[in-house]
């Protein structure tokens, strides 16, 4: 699955997007996100508070208890601020 | 997720440029003599967002999922209101005090629904719209936290 | 009764001729800083005014009357929102389906203070300012009658 | 004191504006439309529906009890239909 990276969140873990394929123990947002902070300081950088990152999936919001089996696309990033 | 809009114009645009809002006024309501009431909302970049002294912000968006995302609320709007048209303008790029960044028109029959959808319109835009800032200031640049108050703002608008 | 405006740029029109709402935001905006939100609402004639097919509608006024009493009603909303500036046009005369009516523009630091205003404003035009309108339709001419859903919206502002 | 009528209070009286000088038993609006409405059938048609006449002493609203004593300009009319 893709995952899209934006604002701060782009900007600790150094790129915008990847690919990616997690294990399949890794099956909520919120487990996805304690799989990816595993990987490198920058991972555990951007999300040092989760429960600050908001997810969505294929566009739309979710909460971190959603499930990610099928999503095409994973995109993780602080509140919006826009308007 | 994304349902038709079932009346009305909608023209959702996210571009670098500005926007002329005399020329989105007169796209909305030339040659049509059903609407009584154009409100319009412009965002403007200010100097003194809270306490320090901006002398630019960066607006960064989530291409795909924020045309998504203002749809799903134009509809909700269509929805809710009766509308006769609805055009949702947001600039991403960088920008200077007292540029536009954003603009929200509604048209409808009567004032209070115009009225009440653009302002239901700009409280999602800000809190549920995939976009973010970026200030730059005298000292240093950062990323604009959300704030409270909007999320309450947008609370309103909740149906039980 | 007429107490000062105490805070950004206040402009009372009453006109024949038509606005053009850039060029009010523009003098509103031009060379500011300080604006992060700005509202318009214009009213437009309808050919469907309730039920008839309207072909024209004649707005009469009380010149001098008007005036003060729109002013009136902006320096209650600059005192009850932190405005940065306040313009309205009411246009007077002949109008036909589709063209401009009323103009007001509110501008703040924040969109909830400028839509607010903006929609205090156009409550307290159509109640209390001295205008009235006389329609035409293929039935003959009659002048329009107050509504009462318009007192409504006016008496919210009301504060006990 | 000069009298302005508006819409149509102004049609039914057949003028847009009179010079005035009511006699001194005459001191409030509503006391002013009851002797103007014995002038004519005219004004007893304006006037036929007191309760709908709004008046203004002066460019400010008023009500019907409102003394007229010192009024340079009193205006008659039916219910504001603007903006």
């Amino acid at each position: 699955m893709k995952l899209k990276y934006f604002a701060w969140v782009r900007e600790r873990i150094g790129m915008a997007e990847e690919t990616i394929e997690p294990p399949g123990s890794v099956r909520t947002v919120e487990e996805l996100i304690a799989w990816l902070s595993g990987r490198s300081e920058a991972y555990a950088y951007a999300f040092e508070k989760p429960k600050v990152i908001r997810a969505a999936i294929d566009h739309t919001h979710v909460k971190s208890d959603a499930a990610i089996a099928g999503a095409r696309e994973i995109a993780f990033f602080p509140p919006m601020t826009g308007g | 997720m994304t349902s038709p809009a079932t009346a009305g114009a909608v023209t959702i645009r996210i571009q670098e440029d500005d926007f002329d809002i005399a020329r989105e006024i007169a796209g909305l309501t030339r040659s049509r003599t059903d609407i009584g009431a154009v409100v319009s909302f412009s965002g403007i970049c200010r100097a003194d967002e809270d306490s320090a002294k901006i002398s630019a912000l960066t607006l960064e968006h989530y291409p795909g999922m924020a045309e998504d995302e203002i749809k799903r609320h134009v509809d909700e709007a269509i929805s809710r209101w009766p509308l006769n048209g609805v055009t949702i303008i947001h600039r991403v790029g960088r920008f200077m005090p007292g540029q536009n960044i954003v603009l929200v028109l509604t048209a409808s029959q009567h004032r209070k629904a115009a009225f009440e959808a653009a302002e239901f319109l700009m409280d999602y835009l800000k809190t549920s719209a995939p976009f973010w800032k970026k200030e730059e200031s005298a000292t240093g640049t950062g990323w604009v936290e959300a704030r409270a108050r909007d999320d309450e703002a947008a609370a309103r608008w909740t149906r039980s």
